[in-house]
């Protein structure tokens, strides 16, 4: 159980015209790991993600992941709600929210969308449609506590600080019940101390809520007191992987990314 | 620009005079191929009574207006604002008390009440008749159209073309087409109505599945390009839809069970309640639609696609529905007005016609259903009285000059429309404050 | 340099500075630093007319420009990087370098292959939209495109964000070598730590009110500073 | 209940129904001031036992306005008579009103040719021939007498137009001529939605098919437009269009001029008419504009005579509106009258009379000239 | 059947080229009108709905002063040549004031209240129905027609087509004013300026962009490439105050199929439209011209989303 891979990428290469985002990767991502990409801006972090989730659509290679259900699906060709209704969930480099919405009907949209429409059944609003909108205020209810933004539940989204909105995207992303969440830098633009409480959330995430965790972040402290595993990548390719010891040692990783000054970690 | 105009108040001044020409222009005499100029002299030429008291030529009204009204509004500039704000607290509680919940549901039951009296009061044959075809046809158009624009984001220049379905499928299946009905059976309108809503619909989702992938102004132009193409279809298939000179074949409403017989005739008070009865259905139909899950998805896919795509929903089919459920109502509307004139014929079905419900949509308040319904009420009833009872000194041919103007002045004023929807008013709040985008009209496909 | 006195600005209802007041003088690195929501973007903003002060005034070089609208700024020498890079997305790379410098007369490829020297990867990327470079080509590009007026003053809105380790410290070496050049810096940083090792001084700001200021070595010590932007006491 | 003149006569009402808003109005607007101007004067003459008062009704010629004036025309207390509607669509959908009113609508314009079709003494009448009647005349002056072996005919896809053109098409089958359809439909400059470039490519096409006729179904705007494409491709064929292009406004907005040179009109039961003389000068008056551009001027101003002969005919001094709707359908099928378009009468199905004549006449260096007719 | 076909396309063979020939010529009539939807749109992201009226506008003042200038003498030679530069620079002229005023008047007001997009769709029909119904009050519902300029006739032949001078006087004038314009965009400090406004405005500013009097530019250029194209188009067609609805429309066809925003792709969406159309009359049937021409829009933007030029990125996440 413990290594059962959520997603298995093998060899993939994105090439926009005469870009090559991502040139033969390959990863495995195991069921309950907390996993880090790092590396260079430009490296093809974002493009990897774009990829899992189906907004890219990589010319080569093969992207598998375990569904809910346990059954073993192609990712490459799927449209991305079909990949988040597998499962999959994300958040965004440049935050993403709906603005003109509440925080509780962010969160509230993603605990429902992979019901079925049934547009009768939304008009009508027979007991069952009732009972899954209960389910669905409760479970945006109590993300919303879990993120700790339940005091911001009324407002408006865009009245939000920037840190509560990367908050909000999680509550937002976790609502659709996924077995494996994608945060992309989500600590970009925040101070330190409000990383420190990034950092306790996303474990949080993995410990409580039994979600996987994929993460880009450039912030080292960050990266390195989360993850357990990283893959570093650069010019589109994986130059290492390893435990973060084994990173913080690599010599091509320091080269590429980390810089010679960088061993202490701060930034 | 010279500098003396740069003075802003001179420049004030100088825009006022130009408005002011502008406007006795408009209300000046016509002129015509042979002397285009009559016009021009005869707006500051002819002699006018002034306030009713002595005739003067209109150059001497338009120096006199010009005046007036600046000292107008310099007044306005230095009181408005006190003004405005004693207005504002006058209205503060009555809105603040509007706003709830309980209230609007009795402002809904009120509203339905005086829709029901209605004939009563409105005695005149021109208004009992065009309040059918007329208002409460259009307010069934505005009201799809709304789901479509108001509530997906998406903008569709060809709506027409479901009206266009609605009326044909009446025609076809009552036998009026020389397109023979299904099974030879010659239905009775009232049969129409689910056949003719059903098929608008499918109409909605055949066209919308290849076109909706398009985004903004690609679809704006590419929907106006399928209402061009059915309307032209319509005119051209002589043997299926009777060409250009249409059907006059189609029957009115008729009920025949047992002992009840009634046949809808040509007056035009039943054919209103059986319209009246469905503007109810769709506007609760809807309203219902908009605070469900499928509204509030519509909105997340109107504010950012890509997120809500993320969050497992599918934007295609979230907008070919929103396609397909706006069609609804417009299929009844066709049915409506197949049914009362017992006509159908392409020349209704134009790219002029779409627009203008769009005008009515936007006018009234975009993603709001209150907002279509007054927008649809109002601009309907304001050119139908235009056309009805010209007030004395105005030229009915002139109509769309003023619509044009009510319709600059009020976007200025109001751009948000007459009922705007609280949620888009929340959007426009944050575009006007610079955060956010409105519509994808205006983000186009920029990341 | 420049002088801000009682500065207010509001978000419509909202307000968003409530009277700030700073300066900075000639040849100076001076840094802004305040949690998220503190109103440095929007002070930044001011500064370069995008979101005119409702009471207050600015002095640049001894002249009143609190009206001066934005895009008169860049011909009085004040040059902004704003936050989240706003890169022409359609444009090439180098058509954006172009456009920094959309006020100034005559040759420009000079200062163009200035900046392939000093950012090399933009050099790479010349011919590629804006729209497609990663957030690390971008940030480079956006301090490159302001570059390209000769500013005397550079406004810098979070340069580091969502930027990798060694590009952090290959900008801020950049800021400092900018100084070096002659151009006053005033930088926006939520990097306390390298903004302070890199600034001659510092202003604290929270809720729209700057709280206090002193040298940069100074903050550095500071337990406040400490405790809040450098993220130490926890 | 017919209120009282100040000199103690009853006054009347006659209405118009046509466009007078919209993309049609000028159609509209040139049949209003003569029927206007046919009341005025014959209230001018004061021989008249009653007076007379015109309200008009726009229907924006639309289909679906048209019911709501008709209705409205019916409620008017004073109201006797109609002249129009103007649009074959519109008086499609208003005359089941009317006709259950017995309001005599006697249309100017209105020439489709499903109108007036079964009715016996029907309520609706025309003072322009039906399509049928024009369109056969037509075939046969093209084939006959201009000997054209090869015809094309084409139509602008209104009911009137594409009406018109396959009764030409099919008479001049059966006549032995070969025949091509087309359908070019109405551009943008003339109400319609479609380019103008359509006609470059036409007429190119019509070139190229060798044919030496040529019929156009539709109005003067868009066969105007057509024309100037023809000229540009060299076409040297017979060229005739019907009643709708039949407007010196045709010559005046054909560019080059020179290409509506030769051109054939046809027009039935009118003559090519135009108010003249005295009465344009009172038209022009009124209406701001001239009466030589005003397509159906002369034909609205006679329908409304007629409305106004017949009324004379059947008024007494006790009769109520109610009881002079009625009369006045009978009196006007019974009615011969002379007006400015030539000698009228109707049948019972409300066409005008079986011998109607069907006029043509000859575009001459710029002006329309008569030729004679069938 | 074969036989239909064998001695369909015999003729087919006969029309093509006449059939190229003027599809071209509508085609940079098109593409002149397309430019002034593509600019604005460029800056404003807004459909110009009034660009229709701006077009028309142009084709008065052209009319008016040639009437006055021409009378009734019959122009030739060098004369004529004169003479279709002053309809070009008269139709220029209106158009380009026509759409500034719109511009103040329609359009500015809304931005300064940052109003959503749909209200300047809204405010643009407004305008629209203000301009074109206020020209038919003040000018007649009938036809004009410009006075005679030059005779029309045919100049040459190419495979059998042969070009009229008319056709060689819309491509040239067409022809000439779209290379310059392009050439402005393309290098100009104001061509630079109007992409830097429609990709980010506030952005645009800082590097120094006066956007008001960009925006404002980018009105005059359209509006004066669009009231010259009235000219030329109403040589042909008329004066009327209707004419600018069709040309307008196709004309934003013909923008978006090209992608919209590019002015390169104007002109060639212009082109393409002009010829599909004129070639569809012979292929087709002429009722179904415009079912063809939008259907090959459509099927355009179902491989290309953006249209032919248009700039394309991928999805931003
Ligand atoms: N849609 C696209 N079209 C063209 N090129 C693209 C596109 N998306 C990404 N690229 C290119 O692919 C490369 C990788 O980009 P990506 O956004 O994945 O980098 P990243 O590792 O996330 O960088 P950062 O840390 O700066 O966000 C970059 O060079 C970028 O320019
Ligand atoms: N366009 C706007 N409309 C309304 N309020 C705004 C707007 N922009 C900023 N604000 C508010 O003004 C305050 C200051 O925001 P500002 O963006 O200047 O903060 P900041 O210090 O730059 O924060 P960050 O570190 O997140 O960039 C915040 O409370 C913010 O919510
Ligand atoms: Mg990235
Ligand atoms: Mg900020």
């Amino acid at each position: 159980m413990i290594d059962e891979l959520i997603f298995n990428v093998e060899n993939i290469t994105l090439r926009f015209g005469g870009v090559v985002s991502l040139n033969n990767v390959s990863l495995e991502m195991r069921r309950g790991e907390i996993l880090a990409v790092i590396g260079p801006n430009g490296a093809g972090k974002t493009s990897l993600f774009n990829s899992l989730t189906g907004v890219y659509q990589p010319q080569e290679g093969r992207i598998t992941l375990s569904a809910k259900s346990g059954r073993s699906v192609s990712v490459i060709g799927m449209k991305a709600h079909r990949v988040s209704s597998l499962g999959v969930a994300r958040t965004f480099q440049a935050s993403r929210i709906f603005g003109a919405l509440t925080t509780f009907e962010n969160v509230k949209i993603g605990a429902e969308s992979h019901r079925g429409i049934g547009i009768a059944g939304a008009m009508v609003r027979g007991p069952r449609t009732r009972h899954g909108e209960r389910e669905s205020d409760e479970l945006a209810v109590d993300l919303l506590d879990f993120v700790g933004l339940r005091s911001k539940a009324n407002l408006l989204a865009s009245s939000l600080s920037y840190g509560d909105r990367r908050r909000l995207e999680i509550a937002r992303a976790l609502a659709t019940r996924p077995q494996v969440l994608l945060l992309d830098e989500p600590a970009a633009g925040t101070n330190p101390s409000e990383k420190l409480e990034l950092t306790e959330l996303i474990r949080k995430v993995r410990d409580e809520r039994g979600v996987s965790i994929l993460l880009i972040e450039h912030d080292m402290k960050l990266v390195m007191a989360l993850a357990e595993r990283l893959y570093v990548l650069n010019f589109g390719s994986v130059i290492a992987e390893g435990t973060p010891e084994e990173i913080r040692a690599n010599e091509a990783v320091i080269e590429a990314y980390l810089g010679a000054a960088s061993t202490a970690g701060d930034s | 620009m010279p500098r003396w105009l740069k003075h802003k108040a001179l420049g004030r001044f100088f825009s006022l005079a130009l408005a002011m020409a502008v406007v006795e222009l408009v209300t000046g005499p016509p002129g015509s191929n042979e002397t285009p100029t009559a016009g021009f002299s005869g707006s500051f030429g002819e002699k006018v009574s002034f306030f009713g008291l002595f005739p003067v030529p209109r150059i001497v009204q338009f120096l006199a207006f010009t005046v007036i009204i600046y000292f107008l509004i310099s007044l306005w500039r230095s009181y408005g604002d006190r003004l405005r704000d004693g207005v504002r607290s006058l209205t503060e509680r009555p809105r603040a008390v509007a706003n709830k919940g309980s209230v609007r549901w009795g402002v809904a039951a009120a509203l339905v009440v005086i829709g029901a009296l209605l004939p009563r009061f409105v005695t005149d044959p021109f208004w009992q008749t065009a309040m059918v075809e007329q208002i409460a046809v259009y307010v069934l158009l505005a009201l799809g159209l709304n789901v479509v624009v108001g509530f997906a984001g998406l903008l569709d220049l060809g709506f027409v073309a479901f009206y266009a379905v609605g009326a044909y499928a009446t025609a076809w299946v009552t036998g009026a087409l020389p397109l023979p009905p299904l099974f030879g059976v010659h239905l009775n309108p009232f049969f129409a109505i689910p056949i003719a809503i059903f098929l608008a619909m499918l109409a909605g989702v055949l066209l919308g599945t290849p076109t909706l992938r398009l985004r903004g102004d690609y679809l704006a132009i590419v929907t106006l390009g399928f209402g061009e193409i059915i309307f032209l279809f319509v005119d051209n298939l002589n043997g299926i839809t009777g060409g250009s000179a249409g059907s006059g074949q189609v029957p009115h409403f008729s009920v025949d069970v047992g002992p009840l017989k009634y046949v809808w005739g040509l007056a035009p008070v039943p054919y209103y309640y059986l319209t009246l009865a469905f503007v109810i259905l769709f506007v609760v139909a809807f309203s219902l639609l908009e605070h469900s899950r499928v509204g509030r998805s519509w909105t997340a896919i109107r504010e950012d696609e890509v997120a809500a795509e993320s969050l497992g929903i599918n934007p295609l089919k979230y907008k070919v529905m929103a396609f397909s459920i706006g069609a609804a109502s417009a299929g009844f509307a066709g049915v409506v007005t197949a049914a009362q004139t017992n006509f159908v014929n392409p020349s209704v079905f134009t790219i002029y016609f779409s627009i203008n419900i769009l005008v009515l949509v936007i006018f009234g308040g975009m993603g709001s259903i209150a907002g279509a319904v007054v927008g649809a009420v109002v601009i309907q009833t304001v050119s139908m009285y235009l056309i009805h009872t010209p007030p004395a000194g105005y030229q009915p041919q002139d109509l769309y000059i003023y619509l044009g103007a009510l319709l600059i002045i009020m976007m200025i004023f109001r751009p948000s429309g007459l009922v705007p929807s609280k949620r888009r008013q929340r959007e426009i709040g944050l575009a006007e404050s610079g955060q956010g985008h409105m519509d994808e009209v205006l983000t186009g496909d920029v990341p | 340099m420049l002088e801000v006195s009682n500065a207010v600005v509001r978000y419509g209802a909202i307000e968003a500075l409530h009277g700030v007041s700073f300066e900075v003088s000639a040849g100076e690195i001076v840094t802004l630093l305040g949690a998220n929501g503190a109103g440095k973007t929007t002070t930044l903003r001011m500064l370069s007319g995008l979101h005119a002060p409702v009471a207050g005034t600015i002095t640049f070089d001894g002249r009143d420009v609190t009206r001066t609208k934005a895009h008169q700024f860049t011909s009085l020498g004040i040059s902004h990087v704003p936050e989240g890079r706003r890169i022409f997305p359609q444009m090439s790379v180098e058509e954006n370098l172009e456009m920094g410098a959309f006020r100034r007369r005559g040759s420009i490829s000079e200062d163009i292959d200035r900046m392939y020297e000093t950012f090399p990867i933009l050099k790479e990327r010349r011919k590629q939209l804006g729209g497609n470079l990663s957030g690390g080509e971008q940030q480079m590009l956006a301090i490159a495109r302001a570059l390209m007026s000769h500013p005397r003053l550079l406004l810098l809105d979070e340069p580091s964000m969502g930027l990798a380790p060694m590009i952090v410290e290959a900008i801020f070496r950049i800021i400092g070598e900018i100084r070096d050049a002659g151009t006053t810096v005033f930088l926006v940083e939520q990097n306390a730590a390298q903004a302070l090792r890199l600034a001659d001084r510092g202003y604290v700001m929270e809720n729209g009110r700057i709280v206090f200021t002193d040298t940069a070595d100074k903050l550095l010590v500071d337990p406040r500073v400490r405790a809040v932007y450098l993220g130490e006491a926890v | 209940a017919s209120s009282s003149g100040a000199a103690g006569k009853p006054t009347f009402t006659i209405g118009y129904e046509g466009p007078l808003t919209g993309s049609n109005a000028q159609l509209g607007l040139n049949m209003v001031f003569a029927v206007q101007l046919a009341i005025n004067n014959a209230n001018a003459t004061h021989k008249l036992p009653f007076n007379l008062r015109m309200a008009t009704y726009d229907d924006q010629g639309s289909p679906t306005l048209s019911p709501a004036q008709a209705q409205s025309a019916i409620h008017n207390k004073s109201l006797v008579a109609v002249v129009g509607p103007a649009f074959s669509g519109a008086t499609r959908a208003a005359e089941p009103y009317y006709s259950a009113a017995h309001i005599a609508t006697v249309s100017p314009s209105a020439t489709a040719a499903a109108l007036a079709t079964g009715k016996k003494n029907n309520n609706f009448m025309r003072v322009v021939a039906g399509d049928d009647v024009q369109g056969a005349a037509d075939a046969k002056f093209l084939v006959k007498t201009k000997s054209v072996k090869s015809l094309y005919v084409v139509d602008d896809g209104s009911f009137y137009g594409a009406g018109l053109a396959a009764v030409v098409a099919s008479e001049a089958k059966t006549l032995g001529a070969t025949v091509t359809s087309n359908t070019y439909p109405e551009t943008g400059s003339c109400g319609g939605t479609a380019s103008v470039s359509e006609y470059t490519a036409a007429a190119t096409q019509i070139v190229a098919s060798g044919a030496t006729g040529l019929f156009y179904g539709g109005y003067y705007c868009d066969f105007g437009l057509f024309l100037g494409a023809l000229y540009s491709a060299g076409y040297k064929g017979v060229i005739m269009s019907g009643d709708g292009s039949l407007s010196p406004a045709l010559v005046q907005g054909t560019s080059p001029a020179a290409a509506a040179n030769n051109v054939y009109l046809s027009v039935a039961g009118g003559g090519s008419a135009t108010l003249t003389g005295k009465l344009a000068s009172a038209y022009k008056a009124l209406a701001h504009f001239p009466a030589a551009n005003a397509t159906y001027a002369a034909q609205s101003y006679d329908a409304t005579n007629m409305i106004i002969a017949a009324l004379k005919k059947i008024f007494r001094s006790k009769s109520t509106v109610k009881s002079l709707r009625p009369g006045l359908i009978t009196a006007l099928h019974k009615l011969t009258f002379k007006g400015v378009t030539g000698t009228l009468s109707f049948q019972s199905n409300g066409d005008l009379n079986a011998k109607t004549i069907v006029d043509f006449s000859q575009v001459q260096n710029g002006v329309i000239n008569s030729i004679g007719h069938s | 059947m074969i036989h239909y076909f064998t001695s369909h396309f015999a003729t087919l063979r006969l029309e093509f080229w006449p059939l190229l020939v003027g599809g071209l010529a509508s085609g940079f009539i098109y593409s002149m009108v397309a430019i002034g939807y593509t600019l604005v749109y460029g800056v404003l992201r807004l459909i110009n709905f009034a660009h229709s009226e701006i077009f028309m506008s142009g084709g008065f003042a052209s009319l008016f002063l040639l009437r006055a200038v021409v009378g009734n003498s019959q122009p030739s030679g060098f004369e004529s040549v004169l003479l279709v530069g002053l309809g070009v620079l008269a139709g220029a002229v209106a158009g380009g004031l026509v759409a500034v005023l719109v511009e103040r008047v329609a359009y500015r007001p809304l931005r300064r209240r940052r109003a959503p997009a749909l209200a300047y769709l809204i405010s643009a029909i407004g305008a629209s129905y203000f301009l074109f119904n206020l020209a038919g009050k003040e000018f007649g519902r009938n036809y004009y027609t410009l006075p005679i300029l030059f005779i029309n006739r045919p100049v040459f032949s190419i495979f059998g087509a042969s070009v009229q001078l008319y056709y060689l006087v819309v491509a040239g004038a067409g022809a000439a004013m779209l290379v310059l314009l392009d050439r402005v965009v393309a290098k100009s400090r104001l061509g630079r300026g109007i992409r830097a406004v429609a990709q980010d405005a506030e952005t645009a500013s800082l590097m120094g962009v006066n956007i008001d009097r960009t925006i404002v530019l980018t009105f005059l250029i359209g509006g004066a490439l669009g009231g010259a194209a009235a000219f030329l188009y109403g040589i042909q067609s008329g004066v009327i105050y209707t004419m600018g609805f069709t040309p307008a429309l196709k004309a934003f066809t013909a923008a978006v199929l090209g992608g919209i925003g590019n002015i390169r792709g104007a002109v060639l969406g212009g082109l393409l439209l002009g010829v599909v159309e004129s070639l569809s009359v012979a292929f087709v049937s002429g009722a179904y011209i415009d079912v063809v021409a939008f259907s090959v829009l459509v099927a355009v933007l179902l491989f290309r989303p953006t249209g032919i030029l248009g700039e394309r990125l991928g999805r931003a996440a």
